[in-house]
């Protein structure tokens, strides 16, 4: 009975952790491939989400219909999000970038909200958020089949990726923005072309975060939130790596889940918010870039 | 030509070394206290001074705190807000506990509390830098909200979990009016201030540029990377401690963590980033205009006569487009921008 | 004949206020060498990034002039557009992406190209044959190869790319001396074989002038001397004070007993 | 710190130049990275007051010998005998504190900092004030920053760079970059002064001046300098002592005309005609 | 220039509260239009003036003292945000301005002779707590039965979240059912631990005392976990439209407090009429009429608009009254159900009657549960939990207040 609390509280956690990857791919993707830590991917994710409920709300519009209009929007938002805020800003500081993420993540927030409302909406995929019947008859632990749907989008999402940066020319050449924007220009690599295409995934990335969180949550204004729970997944896993990500994920959901549950009552509990976070610190002491993250090169 | 350095030659180091070594800067300077001390309390509206000027001296202070921290010694932190809230907390512990102790004393004793607790989550930032330092940071900020929700002794057994700020007073006098408040804020932001630039003109300061921009030639010269970088923790913290000890006591009076949270962090972030990262000018103007534009902002909408809905979303667009305007503008951030402006004036009425 | 790249007038201004080119013109004739010489902060770098439309990321304006390659004007193109043109830049100072190994380092100069694979191998031959060390190396991460190295690393980058005329940003630049002369072998070898442009930007005057075809001598931000190669190291000037040697031959490093004592041309 | 007075001993030769006793000796310094050795069984020793030139072929392991000696790298193998006592576990910062300062072959200044701020941080040791006496900018503090910067701005004179001390390093060009950095390592007033590099990116005129500054100083605080640099005319006519390192073996060392002619160093590195 | 009564409404329609904020400041809105329409109060028409806080402090401060001075002065101020509130509770006495703070706030401030200034009108987190336990034991078939009984609560863990805990720890104490405490982090848009934690301990109710993006999430997870919702029970921001909409058909059967018996009522169908069918209707949305939020809205108004009423009966009809008049009429506030129906608002909110010691004027709540389309009340009564209690603990706390301020409690004039 122990054991088997023990093991639903694991994978509950994991599957939690599937979720947070999610997010963290969005932020790994931009991270990687131009050095910008873009703060504004929460926005994004909820920018993703109302837009889909909002063209089948105002619209009358299925899912099926609504979905690849959002497809098109998070394209065109990506593409002009490099001309308007980044192509001016090339070779600036990384803080400067950052910051200009967090005018933007405002901006995205404000329009969002302009054009569907603030209203809290409801998002129904045709998977059901119930416990998986198969699984419960079978071996008697509880998981939600929806959650199993979002661990496989999640990994497919992330052996693309991790494939398209490892294995192709885009990729190495997007690694090599993300060390030298200026280097990258002088040895032709089109960063603004690759820039509008990377943004345009990530917002991609962003609409399936989108989907599955507000499916679970509503759409609601507090997608935006769930970019906390990303970043202790990102400094643990490491801004550099996809695979981190997923493992950071892993790492940060079950931990978290255990700890509340058990030392959680100990001390208040509650700690939830500050816990992942202190977790990936004591990774960090050991390895400074995370788990899988690239080794920050300090030389003389 | 009425701006010129030409011709003020220095004839000593002393001299030279000046916090503003030209002379009409320091005219100016004079002029702009002299109004803010004796114009301002008579003249600006109880509104101007409890609504604008003070909250705006005050995250001055915390941005003076953080940009020492970021902009000087380079450690990028998203915990301001948890070291306001401990200098607001412990001074009203150490208020409430230790009859007859001065206020001052007590925002001194709080920003102290609050250097500790900056220490202590400095120690990671040995190891740790850049972007994962600063999510890092978090940490501190959900920590210590956690702490004084979870700790009842911090907010003396209130049921609500809120506390509320003594009154000031200093040798018998009670600072309760609007101008009163404000004329505390400035000194302490003043002198506070003062001591800030004249750290950042001396060794400590050239300690923690060097580490900000190099760490490893840092070492190599002879600086001490864990006693540089906790100094800066500590000063910075210490800062935003009395930053925060003020913001409940000088303004908001009642106060709950929450008050202390994210969202306030990054809003002195904001200050830094857009006023000029590095630069003392740079946390006021920044402050100025992050305290100014969203009220700036809402009377404009207002005019207009836009659905209050429509015009409270076109308010967060515009403040986010024109972050990214003024960051495309001049990265640097107004102080530079006024640097430049201030050059251009020096070569005036030639363009180079 | 129209030059192959113009620079006509070209004035520059960093940061809103700073001026660093008063007014620089010089022509690169197809296939030829020509040598950019000039003191610590003359401008050359900045000429050059002018050039490669580089300057923007930096914070610099061309305010005035323009820049013409093969007949049209490039300073409102991309870096990009440049290279895929053939014109290539090896910026002063290695910049090498320090994550990427050494051969990742040099595939990604040939971004522009469409090359198939066994295309990029010759060519990564190509380099490792001119620079063994980088084969040595090649599976290092850059950022943790010796100074040299990297020089090395970024002017292999820049021949990945195939261009028809290489901007170089002092190439010899920390380099050890006999491979400073394989440099230059290279360079000429590009250019008597491949017919490949250059315009380099050099401190080491001599061998600069050895090898080039043509010169110009840039001096706070203007062109003050420019001439056939041979004829600037026969000036007495140039030889003074770029190449080391006075009336009496060259003169031991021990035993300059002044400080820079020029008198300039300009004033 | 008047440094155009009377030129002692310009145009003797190096084996006139009287040496002092061995400051610095290195015994079979061992050092690599992962599968990389940089440095292998290494020997050789600095005299007191001696210019002493390392040369190599690039990736030699020159670079990595300067760190080692000022303790940013710590070599597997081998000891360091410095001024008598072997230091096994020297970190930089104790090397700086014994006196040792040093340049960097990519430049290592602070970049937000002016020339002024940059050449001061190279008189930190030399600091005794605490923070808070600094804040008050007050008394001693005052009075000690003051006479620091009367010591910085004599090397800004020295190096004749008077017209940029308040300027950002950022912004300046390569050389004078090299020149500031050298400036930050005089302000130590060191033992020993580590160059890497710092005539690169120069031309003739510019190394000309760069070496008056690098006699200058060794000849009148007697200032031990160790130095890299490719440029084959500089180290033959200044250097006391070179040794020539490839890949991370020593296959040379002698006064710069035994080096000459040796046969290995010529192989490895002059290359003929040299 | 006829007199107008002017109210300062910092409110927030943007950030993670909008949908909540644009509700309830929409309902206020269209109730003063209509107050308007029909000639304002004896001839004294309502203006007010908004201003974005986003929900933040220090934008709230900043609000609240660019608005007071508008117009004249502002008479009443209701910012709806605990942290606002506290922002600038201590400014109230001195711009004499008195504030509501409709169901929220802390509960102590109920005692007007502590806080002159201050309204937590309708009820406090403390009475409401006590109603819960009222309804679960009358749930249960009698207090007596929830003895040995587990109940959760399940809490956002800030202030909000805790404020309930003394009441429920001495009632716990009392009827001796088990008091299982889970705190929920801030946002909490992840509640796996807790529902895990929840189903671990089988208990026979949960109390949902949550906020924000936190209910949905709540009642999603309960569902994924395989928890009953009808055992849960909502506090009263658990319990409006945004809460249980998104979750889709995971809260049928969820139940919540309220203090707005959720239905149609003849000044709902004025707002319909008069305003949104003119286009006047300050909502986007129209079916949002007579949403939770919407109606809370509304119930405020009319308790502010009976207050002016009050207030001119004593200082003169068809005048403009100040702040301190408007205190009074707040403290002297009657709307019985006579009153109720003369507005068109009967049963819709409970009994208001407030007094010098009672700034709360009722502390009567109804349940309300979701169908999975809209809200129907489920108990036909007001409840009423232990107001012995409650009020002994707010005697307790709102002297240690007055004690840390050095106030003298007493009874304004
Ligand atoms: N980003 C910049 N901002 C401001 N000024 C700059 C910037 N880059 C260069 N400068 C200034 O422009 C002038 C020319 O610099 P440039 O780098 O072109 O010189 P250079 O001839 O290449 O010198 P070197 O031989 O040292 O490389 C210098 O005075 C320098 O200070
Ligand atoms: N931190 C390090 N990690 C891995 N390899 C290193 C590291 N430092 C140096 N190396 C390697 O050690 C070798 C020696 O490097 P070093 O920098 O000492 O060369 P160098 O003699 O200074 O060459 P150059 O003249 O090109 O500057 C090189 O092959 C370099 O790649
Ligand atoms: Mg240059
Ligand atoms: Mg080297």
């Amino acid at each position: 009975m122990l054991m088997n609390f023990f093991f639903e509280v694991l994978i509950g956690g994991l599957l939690s952790g599937v979720m947070y990857a999610l997010v963290a791919i969005g932020f790994v993707l931009i991270y990687k491939a131009s050095g910008v830590f873009n703060f504004a991917q929460g926005a994004m994710v909820y920018f993703a989400a109302l837009t889909c409920v909002g063209v089948m709300d105002k619209l009358g519009a299925s899912l099926w219909i609504a979905l690849p209009i959002t497809v098109a929007v998070m394209i065109l938002l990506g593409l002009a999000i490099e001309r308007v805020v980044l192509r001016p800003l090339v070779n600036q500081p990384e803080i400067t970038l950052f910051m200009a993420t967090i005018g933007l993540a405002f901006f995205i927030e404000g329009l969002a909200q302009l054009v569907f409302g603030a209203q809290v909406r409801k998002l129904e995929l045709p998977i059901e958020d119930v416990p998986s019947q198969y699984l419960m008859d079978n071996y008697n632990i509880l998981v939600s089949q929806f959650d199993i749907m979002a661990a496989a989008v999640c990994g497919l999402l992330v052996t693309t990726l991790a494939l398209l940066f490892s294995k192709t020319k885009v990729g190495r050449a997007l690694r090599a923005v993300a060390d030298d924007h200026q280097a990258a220009l002088a040895v032709g690599i089109p960063l603004q072309r690759i820039w509008a295409v990377l943004w345009a995934v990530a917002g991609l990335v962003a609409l399936v975060a989108g989907m599955l969180w507000g499916a679970r949550n509503g759409v609601q204004f507090a997608l935006t939130f769930v970019a906390l729970k990303a970043l202790p997944v990102l400094i643990l896993g490491g801004f550099t790596s996809m695979p981190g990500a997923i493992v950071g994920g892993l790492i940060i959901g079950a931990s978290e889940k255990l700890a509340e549950v058990y030392i959680g009552p100990i001390v208040g509990g509650g700690i939830e918010g500050w816990f992942p976070y202190v977790l990936a610190l004591l990774f960090l002491l050991v390895r400074p870039e995370g788990l899988f993250g690239e080794k920050i090169i300090r030389r003389i | 030509m009425l701006y010129r350095e030409a011709g003020q030659f220095k004839t000593s180091y002393q001299a030279d070394g000046q916090i503003f070594p030209i002379l009409q800067d320091r005219i100016a300077l004079l002029a702009l206290m002299a109004v803010a001390i004796v114009a301002v309390p008579l003249l600006a509206s109880p509104y101007a001074l409890s609504a604008i000027l003070i909250p705006f001296l005050i995250f001055s202070l915390a941005a003076i705190g953080l940009n020492i921290l970021t902009g000087y010694a380079g450690q990028l932190s998203l915990g301001t807000a948890a070291f306001m809230a401990v200098g607001a907390f412990a001074s009203y512990n150490f208020i409430l506990r230790i009859p007859g102790l001065p206020v001052l004393l007590a925002f001194v004793l709080g920003g102290l509390s609050a250097a500790l607790v900056g220490i202590a989550f400095g120690l990671p930032s040995l190891r740790i830098r850049g972007f994962y330092l600063a999510a890092a940071t978090l940490a501190t900020q959900f920590f210590v909200v956690w702490c004084l929700t979870k700790i009842p002794y911090l907010t003396n057994y209130s049921s609500s979990g809120v506390i509320t700020a003594q009154p000031i007073v200093i040798l018998g006098y009670v600072f309760d009016t609007p101008a009163s408040k404000y004329l505390l804020v400035l000194a302490v932001v003043a002198v506070m201030a003062l001591l800030a630039k004249n750290m950042i003109r001396s060794n400590v300061g050239r300690s923690w540029m060097a580490v900000r921009d190099m760490d490893v030639a840092a070492e190599v010269i002879g600086f001490r990377l864990m006693r540089t970088k906790l100094l800066a923790f500590a000063v910075s913290s210490f800062y935003c401690g009395v930053a925060g000890a003020l913001y409940a006591y000088a303004y908001l009076g009642t106060v709950e963590p929450e008050a202390y949270n994210l969202d306030l962090s990054f809003r002195i972030l904001f200050m830094i980033i857009i006023g000029g990262v590095g630069s003392v000018l740079g946390s006021f103007l920044g402050a100025a205009f992050i305290v100014l534009l969203p009220v700036l902002l809402n009377i404009v909408a207002h005019s207009l006569a836009l659905p209050t809905s429509v015009a409270s979303n076109l308010e967060l667009m515009v403040f986010g487009a024109l972050i990214i305007f003024f960051l495309i503008v001049e990265p640097h951030g107004l102080a530079r921008l006024w640097q430049i402006g201030k050059e251009k004036l020096r070569l005036w009425p030639f363009p180079h | 004949m129209t030059p192959y790249l113009s620079v006509n007038n070209v004035e520059v201004i960093y940061d809103h206020v700073i001026l660093v080119l008063k007014g620089v013109s010089l022509q690169v004739p197809q296939g030829k060498i020509v040598a950019l010489l000039g003191a610590n902060g003359a401008g050359k770098s900045t000429t050059l990034k002018t050039i490669s439309t580089l300057l923007r990321g930096e914070r610099g304006d061309v305010t005035k002039g323009d820049v013409q390659f093969k007949g049209e004007r490039i300073d409102q193109l991309t870096p990009n557009e440049l290279v895929k043109r053939g014109l290539s830049q090896v910026m002063e100072g290695r910049h090498c992406f320090g994550h990427l190994t050494i051969e990742e380092n040099l595939l990604t100069g040939a971004y522009t190209r469409n090359a198939s694979r066994s295309e990029l191998k010759a060519s990564l031959e190509k380099v490792y044959h001119y620079f063994p060390r980088l084969r040595e190396r090649r599976g290092s991460q850059a950022g943790y190869t010796s100074g040299g190295e990297q020089q090395m690393c970024a002017i292999g980058r820049a021949l990945m790319a195939r261009p028809s005329m290489i901007l170089l940003d002092e190439p010899s630049m920390g380099i050890a001396p006999q491979i400073v002369e394989e440099i230059f072998g290279i360079v000429k070898d590009l250019n008597s074989k491949e017919n490949v442009s250059f315009l380099l930007a050099e401190q080491n005057t001599s061998i600069a002038l050895r090898y080039a075809d043509f010169g110009y001598i840039l001096e706070n931000g203007r062109v003050v001397m420019e001439g056939a190669a041979a004829d600037l190291s026969c000036n007495e000037d140039v030889k003074e004070f770029y190449l080391g040697v006075s009336g009496a031959g060259r003169k031991s490093f021990r035993d300059m007993k002044f400080y820079r004592r020029r008198k300039r041309w300009l004033a | 710190m008047q440094m155009n007075e009377p030129e002692a001993h310009f145009g003797t030769t190096p084996a006139q130049r009287e040496t002092g006793p061995v400051i610095l000796d290195l015994k079979n310094i061992s050092l690599s990275f992962g599968g990389v050795k940089a440095l292998t069984d290494i020997s050789f020793d600095v005299r007191q007051h001696e210019i002493r030139a390392i040369i190599g072929p690039n990736g030699a392991g020159k670079s990595s010998m300067l760190n080692v000696i000022n303790g940013v790298y710590r070599p597997q193998q081998g000891e360091i005998v410095y001024r008598g006592e072997v230091r096994r576990n020297m970190d930089c910062h104790a090397a700086a504190k014994s006196g040792i300062a040093r340049t960097f072959q990519n430049i290592a200044l602070f970049k937000g900092m002016t020339v002024l701020d940059n050449i001061m941080t190279g008189r930190n040791l030399k600091m005794k004030s605490n923070f808070l006496m600094q804040a008050l900018y007050w008394g001693p503090a005052r009075r000690e920053e003051i006479a620091h910067r009367i010591k910085a701005e004599e090397i800004i004179d020295f190096l004749e760079i008077q017209a940029i001390r308040k300027t950002p390093v950022g912004r300046l060009p390569y050389g004078l970059q090299k020149r500031v950095e050298l400036g930050r390592a005089l302000a130590a007033e060191p033992e020993i002064l580590l160059l890497d590099e710092p005539m690169a990116g120069m031309n003739v005129e510019e190394k000309q001046d760069m070496c008056r500054f690098i006699l200058d100083v060794n000849d009148q605080f007697g200032t031990t300098i160790v130095l890299i640099e490719h440029d084959m005319g500089v180290v033959m006519d200044i250097s006391d002592r070179v040794v020539v390192l490839d890949y991370g073996k020593k296959i040379g060392d002698g006064t710069p005309d035994e080096v000459r002619g040796n046969q290995d160093v010529i192989n490895a590195y002059l290359g003929v005609g040299c | 220039q006829p007199a107008e009564q002017y109210i300062a409404l910092p409110s927030y329609r943007v950030g993670p509260y909008a949908a909540g904020g644009s509700g309830f400041y929409g309902g206020i809105i269209d109730y003063f239009n209509l107050v308007n329409l029909s000639g304002g109060v004896n001839g004294v028409k309502i203006s007010w003036e908004e201003c974005e806080t986003e929900y933040n402090p220090s934008r709230g401060v900043e609000c609240y003292e660019r608005l007071k001075t508008k117009n004249g002065g502002a008479t009443l101020v209701e910012p709806l945000s605990t942290g606002v509130a506290y922002g600038i509770l201590d400014r109230l006495a001195v711009d004499k301005i008195p504030m509501t703070m409709i169901g929220y706030g802390r509960s102590d401030a109920a005692n007007g002779k502590v806080f002159p200034y201050v309204f937590p009108l309708i009820t406090s987190y403390w009475n409401q707590a006590a109603a819960m336990i009222k309804y679960l034991g009358d749930k249960e078939g009698g207090m007596a039965r929830l003895k040995g009984k587990k109940i959760v609560h399940l809490y956002h863990d800030s202030a909000f979240g805790k404020e309930p805990l003394p009441v429920l720890e001495a009632l716990s104490k009392q009827y001796g059912f088990e008091l299982i405490k889970i705190p929920v982090t801030p946002p909490g848009s992840e509640q796996q631990s807790q529902w895990l934690q929840i189903r671990q301990a089988k208990p026979d109710h949960v109390i949902l005392w949550g906020w924000g993006s936190m209910n949905a999430v709540a009642i999603k997870t309960a569902q994924r976990n395989g928890f009953p919702r009808e055992k849960i029970l909502g506090v009263w921001w658990a319990g409006s439209e945004e809460d249980t909409v998104p979750t889709g058909d995971a809260a049928k059967g969820y139940s919540a407090m309220t203090f707005n018996t959720p239905g149609n009522y003849p000044v709902l169908d004025e707002i319909r009429k008069k305003l949104y069918d003119a286009g006047k209707g300050n909502m986007a949305d129209a079916s949002r009429i007579g949403s939770v939020y919407h109606m809370r809205g509304v119930s405020a108004a009319i308790l502010w608009v009976e207050a002016i009423r009050t207030a001119q009966e004593k200082f003169g009809k068809g005048k403009r009254i100040t702040g301190e008049q408007m205190r009074w009429g707040l403290e002297n506030l009657n709307v019985d159900e006579a009153r109720q129906k003369a507005i068109g608002a009967f049963g819709m909110l409970p009994v208001v009657k407030t007094s010098c010691d009672d700034h709360e004027g009722s502390g009567a709540v109804k349940v309300q549960q979701w169908d999975g389309k809209k809200w129907n009340a489920v108990t036909p009564n007001w409840i009423v939990g232990d107001k012995a209690l409650t009020r002994q603990l707010l005697e307790e706390s709102s002297a240690a207040y007055a004690a840390e301020k050095k106030i003298t409690p007493a009874c304004a004039k």
